[in-house]
This record gives structure tokens, C-alpha cells and sequence, in this order.
């Protein structure tokens, strides 16, 4: 496999990108960093930096409830950021954008504002032994609530759900399936729309985990047909604190709130509290007013470069990773999905992947060690953990050489 | 290329060959049938799980222990190390060791009397890794206090 | 009364203080910009978000769960934060810090995961009239959800509570008393070392909103004695999206965790999960890193000028602000409590707050007009809405004089 | 100062006679005993809270008309202009009329057959204050409509 050559195989703006990434700059332990941990949280580009730092120098004041002209800039900018949120995964109307702090809330509150006031005993929720801790657990605690019953379709080796023992599962009581749109351990890219059709054949409504989907694919939530999306700003190079849940209005219209506060209301009396349209209902609080206008500025961000581009680089990248870790003596692939999106979970003969981050690390490169959040998934394929390299669009055939050269000297240092 | 040497040095300082050798090596790994205390050491950001079983008489001597479990080099070297130097101390001895081998860890500075666990101290460039080289060392402490529950390393 | 002399009567710090934040040197409408709006959101000085935004160009990656230098970073930074939080409002422990998105998430937290498992009927939630929806709704919701009932305490014309009547309602039934330190309508400021110790003496916790104390008040909650302190960062010159709620580790040990996902778990699996200590049991997903890192620097900013020059330094600018405003024909002030913090409502003969608003924008002076939030103070006395000066730090003798100009010709305009 | 002239200007061109007029003596201020139709308008920014009350009968035509509540000065203003532009015309010519204000305050451009509705023009240099200009002539479609919820300006 020869190295991609970024300049010539994509577009300049991909190619160039890398230089919009300060972080990316500097040197770890003397050595250029090599980050290969974006699927943990991915570094930010200048413009989302100066967006935030630009906004909060002339713009910031509290939304929605000022008069004042700063008031009015900022109510702007976020609500501005709303629509590039609601056109990036193509929702019908932006009032099915309920911005949150992040993946993980999105989650919750869909389990407490859609589950807990209608499931119990006798109901299921159908969930993938592939899931990320955030779409676990907040089901588990639903479930513990309610009464009812969480189900878990099975993986194979490669990290792949057995889609028939999914479908067949899909037969009993299930009333939600949620459902991750990339694997964040494995790097397992899920054949949705299949998956979604036939869980609508039963009327079964699904969310999905998409925190791992926006970093690296096109999402179009109308096309997928899902019912919920959650995801996370500062996986696709936007701030931390920022979120968002897609959700179908009229799914939305249905749920009680799920926070109380102030926005959240109409009007609020000691008899009665009367609640916010959509969106509003479901943003109770002052919101993360800068991380949503980041938020939106890392939208525009990727829509410049394209998420074709995007992917096109991603996996060229990732091809040539996995030829360059197969070189290695005893190196291991973990997660080997014939749909695969660019993050590599792998071992290095029965070295521990938490003493080979630090070797690593020692050489300026930057991985992830350890149950990603995926316990479950690491229970399954009987590791302790993994070591994870994830890609992202800043990536270039270096990183994967300076990786390849590391991992050569832990293999040494370990003998 | 002297900066590669540099760190090659510091990383072999890490992964001494005694440290390398109880991590491939553990000594007394396995469980103890009717342990008089256990307890369970769990490091959330690695993964390392780590089970002592230690069999103390009414003499508050230790006269057997082992542990189980997984982790990093460092963590499963260190309670290897742990275990050997623990044997047949007493209760109150053993709680000496632990209090100097988490402090010369942490703050660098205690005297450490059995000089191998001195192979420890290359961790402490790596304080994302102390708490690997501690954790055994805190389940023993919760072991000793007869605190059933699991310590973490947060 | 004479103009209050930054320069000679406080220390030279809080003097030169307003140089710090970028924002308060813009013109609004051709004029030099007069922000009196602090108690809706602040403006942050440039260490806080030159802090926020060196943190993302140089030490941002995911905390807690990372090898690598970035990550180690990352997490020391944050926690560091946490520890800065801890000390300033004089917590025993950080585990009792728990890190939200704001007050609004802080006291829903409290709501489901303290009162929603053990409250029902028969039970009640005590509240006063002063309060923010964000202190109202929530237990509005858990009475709701559980058959609990809620109790406001009622307040005098001055907007100050009715002692009397707040400790006779103690002799009910209540299981929590929820009360503001200062109201961000009135600007009373109540009394919550006598509150609290006759709350305790009937064995009734007592959760602070502190929304509005933090960013004039010295806070100590070991003084105080409450059970539960909640605050946002935004209010104090940090960040939005970033927000603590301070618990005794007595109660937070028992509490059921809030939001689940990752993070807020030691052990997932699923025939059951182990959920982590404090404070991380209640800290699900990635945290807003970047937010909380600028709120400790808002911490560092605040304190390296003292909450003591900063609280002479508000109450000698709204004693002259009062004094401005009453030579005003028809300006009646709305909030006189005895003790009152540097925010002001008032009305100017039957002008309606949204059109003073809009007139005093136009002269690039910021204030607040409408309900505050607070719903059930306007409805009290009577009012649709008041239009709200709120003073902060950075305020000067100079801004009351543009306020008290800009009244004068909305007097005109409505002649 | 020729600063300041302009900006008394322009805020003289947003509270025009007219207008201020209309908010001090609103038209058509009441309760219908028996509206046939009827919506509120809430503007949860301001506060802003006005009730529409109709009598229309079988010629589809607006016989009675009046309005009640509380608001700013736009809001009120422009709820009494609207009680006075409306009444008796036919429920089509009543849409028509809504279209063309709503339009013109949001993008500008439309003609408005009654001249007094031109009053409200100064507010759109204010887009903060466009909302509340308009929150009568929503609640007043939502009337129409048969829509009998509430109309908000969010
Ligand atoms: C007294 C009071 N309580 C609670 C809140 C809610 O704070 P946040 O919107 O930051 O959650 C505010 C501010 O909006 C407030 O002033
Ligand atoms: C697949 C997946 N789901 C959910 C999450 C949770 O996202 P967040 O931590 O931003 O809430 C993550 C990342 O941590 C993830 O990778």
C-alpha cells in the first residue's frame, strides 16, 4: 500500500487543513504530537477558537429574554447556530433541534422525558452489545424505573451486530431501539437505514448514537428515518459542553419536559406552569450560549471541506494505517468490520495498551488505552482493553508512520 | 538522535528488566481459598482489576497472600512486588510500607526499607501512571482495614 | 450624594478593573456601550477567555480517561478547576463540588435524584415568592411526578420574605426548603444564616440558589451551613455551560445518580453496573472541559480582586445609582429590601419596561426589561415587568449618569 | 450632537404620534361577552400578553371585535390598529390584510391598503421589537383559524 498522497488524491482544502489546527502544532516530550485520540474529543480549527473568543469580546449577553442590542447579537448567533445545526443533519424544521450539553444528555433525556413516563413491565428496550456506556446505561436506569427490560443484540469477532439475531429480537415487546451510528471502540460502521426500516416494520421508534457518525459521514436524518440523533460538538471539532438531539417534532410535542427552569416556560404561576414551544421546551436555563455558537461554527467549518472529502481522506488514510500496522510483528486487529470508519482498536502482542500509550506518548504520539467507554464490548471479545487510533480529516500518512515507528520501540522496550 | 536516546533511557527506567520480569512473572498470582481479608482494586482509566486474598492469624501476622487480576506492567508488577515483600510482616509492619511506598510514589521523598520496590520509582515521571503503581497497595490498605468495598484510583 | 471616586475609594485593582473585559469598550448605537445587564449574564474578562481559548489551542483532548500528555493536561486543568470551586465557597471536600452545566441543571439534579426517590404525598417542598423559575419549575415538576406538594412563603411590598410566616410554614411537613441568596429581580439579598438554622432546627435541608450570590457575595457554605449551594459560571464571569452544585457529601452519598453514561461508571455490564464515587457519580458524559477551565480562571479573577472590594465597591455605586435615579420625576423604584445587592428594578411613570428598554438601548445602555423569570414577583405586585439596572464590577459612576441621561429622554419621548 | 438628532429621530419615527396615541387610548379595549371566536397572544420576552375576542357571524363577515391585556406600547398600539382596521371586514379580506402586515414588518415589502398601518413601519429597524408589533395580528390569524391556542411570538 503506498502512502495517500494528500495533495494530489484530494481536494487542497482537505490537504491543507491540517495548518487550521494550532493544537497540532506543537511538540509533545520532544517529539511533533501525533494525535490519533479524536474519537475521544477532536481538536478545534482557529476559526471555532475565534468564534468563541470573538463572540464572548463583543457579542455575549444572555439570549432570548434582552432587548438590548448585545442581547440581540447573541439570541442571533445562537439561534443562527440552531439552523446550521438543523441543515447539517438535515432536519425538516428547527424546531426538532434540541440543543443539550452533549451526546450523553440527549440520551438521557430521551430516556426520561420519552421512556420513563410510558414504558414498564412487559416492555423492552433493544440495544446492541456494541454501545457505548452513554447508550447503555441511562437505558439501564430507565429500565430499573420503569420495569422494563433492556435486551442486547449480540456482535460477531469482527465487531459487527448480527443483524438477524437483531431482527429476530425486533419480534418481542420492543418499544425503543437505540442504536450507535459508529462504533467509537471498534470503529464498526452499522448499516442504519436496513437497520431502521425493519425496526419500523414493528413500529419500533430509534435513536441514534450518531456522537461517532457526525465526525466522519454524511448524516441526513430524514434519509436514515430514524426517529432520535444525539451527538456531541467536540467530536466534530467544535467545543465541549455542546450537543444536540434530533428528535421528530411530533415525538417531541408528545414528551413532558425534561428539566424545568427558566426559557423552558410561557408562563409560570404557583397554579400552574404553562411550557415553551419547540424547541424551547427542552432547554430549560441559561443554554452554553458560546459552545453552541462554536458548535455552529464547526458546522461550517466541515461543510467548507465537504464530508465526502472528509471520508474519502479518512479512509484512504485508514487503508494505509492497517496495511502499515500489519508489518508489525505481533500486532493484533481488533474491530475488523467490512464497513469500518477510521478508528483502529489493535494489540500489540500481550503488551498491556495502557503501557503502550505511555511509550507512546514518551515519542509525542497520542493514542487511546483502555475500555473506550465500551465495556461491554471488551467483556466480549475477552480484552482487557484495546489500544485505539482514531483519524481525523487533520490526519496525514506521517502520523501513521510516526505510530508504526513507536509501536516498533515498544516492541523492543517489551522484548 | 541524542533526544531519542534520552527517552529510550527514561522509558527503560519505566519498564526496569525487574519490573518487566514480575509483570511476565507475577509472583503468588492465584487465590487464596478462605482468605481472612480481600479486597478488590479497580483502576477505571486502564482497566486494571486487581483481587488480594491475604490470611492474617490472631498472631496479626500475614501469613499468606496472593492476588489475581489483570492490568498494566506496572500495576501487576507492583502487586507482585507487594506481595513478596508483605509476607509474614505484621499487620502494623505492612501498614508501614504501605504508608512509605504510596508517599515515596507520590511526594518522592520516604525511605523505603526492601530496596527492590525502589524498581518503582520510574513511574514517578509518569504521574498519569502512579496511580497504576499504588492501586495494589491501596487494596491492601482496604484489605488490612477489613473495608470490604473495592478502592479506586480516583 | 456624590459620585463614588473608583480611584481613591477602593483598592486600585477593582478601580481599574473595567480595562479588563473587552466588551465594555464597544459602541452600541454611536455610543459608548453601558452594560447594566450582569445579573442576566456577565461579561468575562480577557484572562477568562484568553484561558478558555489557550486551553483549546494547546491542552485540549478528553479528560479522565487518557495516557497521553493531552489528555493528563486536560484532566489536571480541569480538576484543578474543580479545586478552585472548592475553595471558593469554602467547601470541606471536592467531592462535594459536582460539576454541572449551570444552576438550572444543579437544582434539577437535586430535584430527581434527592427529592423525586423519597418525597409523596403528604410531603412538602418549601419555596419562597422571590424566586427564579429556575428554582420553581423543577420542584413544580418532582411535586408532580411524586404527590408532593409545593409551599410558597410569601414576601412584603419591599420584596423581602416574610420570616414569620416562612418559619410557621416550617412547622409543616417540608422535607426541603429551596431558597434564593439574592433575587436577580429585586436584588434582595435574604437572610440565610437565620434561615437556614431555624430550617435545621426542624431537620429541613436547605438548597441555596446562588445564581445571583456568587458574584457579589463573599460565599462560605460551611457558614451558611446550607445542605446544597447551586451556581453558574456565567453569572460570575465565566463561561455559559459550565455551572456547580455543591452538596454535602452525606446527602450526594446517598443520592441515586442523575444522568447516566460515560464517566459516571466504574464497572458497566449488563447485569449491572458500578457506579463511580462522588463527585463523578454525577458527572455522565464528557463535561463542559473547556467551560469549567474558564470558570476556575474566573474563580483566580475574582479572588485576586476580593469579594470585599467588590461588594463596597456595589453597594457605594447602587447607593448612588438610587440616590441618581430618585431625582428622576416619575421613577419609582421597585425592590427596597434593607439588604439589597447591586440590582435594581424600577418603573418610569407608565412607560412599559420593553419600550424603556428599547429607548435606553438606542443610547447603547443595556438594561433588562420584563418578568426576570421570575413570573410570580411581578404577579405580586402587580406589575407586567419592570425594567432591571444590574451592577457588576466593571460599572462606574460614569454608566449611572448615562443610565439616568437616557431615562430622562425617554420622559421626553413619552412626555 | 447631530448624533443625537438622528437617534431622536429614529426613535421619534418608532414612537410616532399615532402610535403613542394608540397605546395611550387603545381602541376597541374590552371583553366581548360572547366572542365566537378568540386567541391570546403571549410574548414571553416582554411580557406582552393581549386577548383577541370576535364576533363573526354566517356572512363570515367581523361584526365586533375588541381586545383587552397588557403590553408595550407597540404591542398595545398596534392591537388597537388592528381592532380598527378589522372590524367588519370579511374574514378573507381579514387574512389578506394579516398577510400584508405581518409581511411588511418582517421582510418589508407589502402594500397595505389601510394608511394608519404604515404607523407601524418605524418598527422595523428594530427586529427585537418586530415580535411585538405582530402579536396581535397572530393571535388574530389564530382566531381565524379556529386555532383556539395560544400565539406566540417564539
Ligand atoms: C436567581 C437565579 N436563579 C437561577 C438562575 C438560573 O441560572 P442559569 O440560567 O445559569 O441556569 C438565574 C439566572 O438566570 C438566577 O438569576
Ligand atoms: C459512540 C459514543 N456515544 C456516546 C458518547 C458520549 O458523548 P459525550 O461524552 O460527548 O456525551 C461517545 C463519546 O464519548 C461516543 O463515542
Amino acid at each position: 500500500m503506498n502512502r495517500p498522497q494528500q495533495s494530489s488524491d484530494f481536494g487542497t482544502a482537505i490537504a491543507n487543513c491540517r495548518n487550521d489546527f494550532p493544537a497540532l502544532k506543537q511538540s509533545v516530550n520532544g517529539h511533533p504530537l501525533t494525535y490519533l485520540d479524536s474519537a475521544a474529543s477532536a481538536q478545534q480549527p482557529t476559526v471555532v477558537i475565534d468564534t468563541v473568543a470573538r463572540y464572548q469580546r463583543e457579542d455575549h449577553a444572555n439570549v432570548h429574554r434582552g432587548v438590548h442590542t448585545l442581547s440581540g447579537r447573541a439570541t442571533d448567533a445562537y439561534e443562527g447556530a440552531r439552523d446550521k445545526l438543523c441543515k447539517f443533519v438535515n432536519a425538516t424544521s428547527r424546531t426538532e433541534i434540541v440543543l443539550t450539553s452533549g451526546t450523553t444528555e440527549a440520551i438521557n433525556l430521551v430516556a426520561q422525558s420519552f421512556c420513563r413516563p410510558r414504558f414498564g413491565p412487559g416492555d423492552q428496550i433493544l440495544i446492541t452489545h456494541l454501545e457505548h456506556h452513554s447508550n447503555i446505561v441511562p437505558w439501564q436506569i430507565v429500565c430499573e424505573q420503569t420495569g422494563a427490560e433492556l435486551v442486547v443484540a449480540p456482535i460477531d469477532d469482527a465487531g459487527q451486530i448480527e443483524l438477524e439475531a437483531l431482527f429476530e429480537m425486533m419480534q418481542g415487546k420492543v418499544r425503543l431501539l437505540a442504536i450507535g451510528h459508529v462504533s467509537n471502540a471498534l470503529g464498526t460502521i452499522n448499516p442504519l437505514r436496513q437497520i431502521i426500516e425493519q425496526a419500523h416494520q414493528h413500529d419500533i421508534p430509534v435513536l441514534v448514537d450518531g456522537a461517532q457518525g457526525v465526525p466522519h459521514l454524511r448524516v441526513d436524518v430524514q434519509e436514515l428515518g430514524c426517529d432520535f440523533y444525539a451527538f456531541s460538538a467536540h467530536k466534530m471539532f467544535g467545543p465541549t459542553g455542546s450537543g444536540v438531539l434530533f428528535g421528530r417534532e411530533a415525538l417531541l410535542e408528545e414528551m413532558p419536559p425534561y428539566q424545568g427552569g427558566g426559557d423552558m416556560i410561557l408562563e409560570v404561576s404557583f397554579d400552574g406552569t404553562i411550557f415553551n414551544e419547540l424547541p424551547h421546551k427542552f432547554e430549560a436555563g441559561t443554554p452554553n450560549i458560546s459552545g453552541v455558537i462554536g458548535h455552529g461554527a464547526a458546522v461550517d467549518y466541515l461543510q467548507a471541506i465537504g464530508m465526502q472529502d472528509i471520508h474519502d481522506h479518512e479512509t484512504a488514510l485508514h487503508d494505509y494505517m492497517v496495511s502499515e500496522l500489519g508489518k508489525i510483528d505481533g500486532i493484533r486487529l481488533i474491530g475488523t468490520a467490512e464497513n469500518q470508519a477510521s478508528v483502529q482498536s489493535f494489540m500489540l502482542n500481550d503488551i498491556h495498551p495502557h503501557d503502550l500509550g505511555t511509550i507512546l506518548d514518551q515519542q509525542g504520539v497520542a493514542i487511546r488505552t483502555g475500555h473506550h467507554c465500551a465495556m461491554p464490548v471488551m467483556e466480549r471479545l475477552g480484552l482487557p482493553g484495546t489500544a485505539r487510533a482514531s483519524l481525523a480529516l487533520y490526519n496525514n500518512s506521517a502520523d501513521i508512520d510516526r505510530l508504526t515507528e513507536a509501536l516498533e520501540k515498544a516492541r523492543r522496550i517489551f522484548g | 538522535m541524542t533526544h531519542d536516546v534520552t527517552q529510550d533511557a527514561e522509558l527503560q527506567d519505566l519498564y526496569r528488566e525487574l519490573i518487566l520480569d514480575h509483570a511476565r512473572s507475577p509472583r503468588n498470582f492465584g487465590r487464596l481459598n478462605n482468605p481472612t481479608h480481600a479486597a478488590e482494586g479497580i483502576n477505571p482509566l486502564c482497566g486494571d482489576k486487581l483481587k488480594l486474598y491475604l490470611k492474617i492469624d490472631a498472631d496479626e501476622r500475614v501469613h499468606e497472600i496472593c492476588f489475581e487480576g489483570s492490568g498494566c506492567a506496572i500495576s501487576v508488577a507492583s502487586a507482585s512486588l507487594l506481595t513478596e515483600t508483605v509476607a509474614s510482616l505484621t499487620v502494623t509492619e505492612a501498614e508501614a510500607v504501605i504508608e512509605s511506598v504510596t508517599t515515596r510514589l507520590t511526594h518522592g521523598s520516604a525511605v523505603i526499607k526492601n530496596e527492590k520496590l525502589y524498581a518503582l520509582d520510574g513511574v514517578r515521571k509518569y504521574p498519569m501512571r502512579v496511580k497504576c503503581a499504588t492501586l495494589a497497595w491501596h487494596a491492601l490498605h482496604a484489605a488490612l482495614s477489613s473495608q470490604n468495598t473495592t478502592a479506586t484510583t480516583e
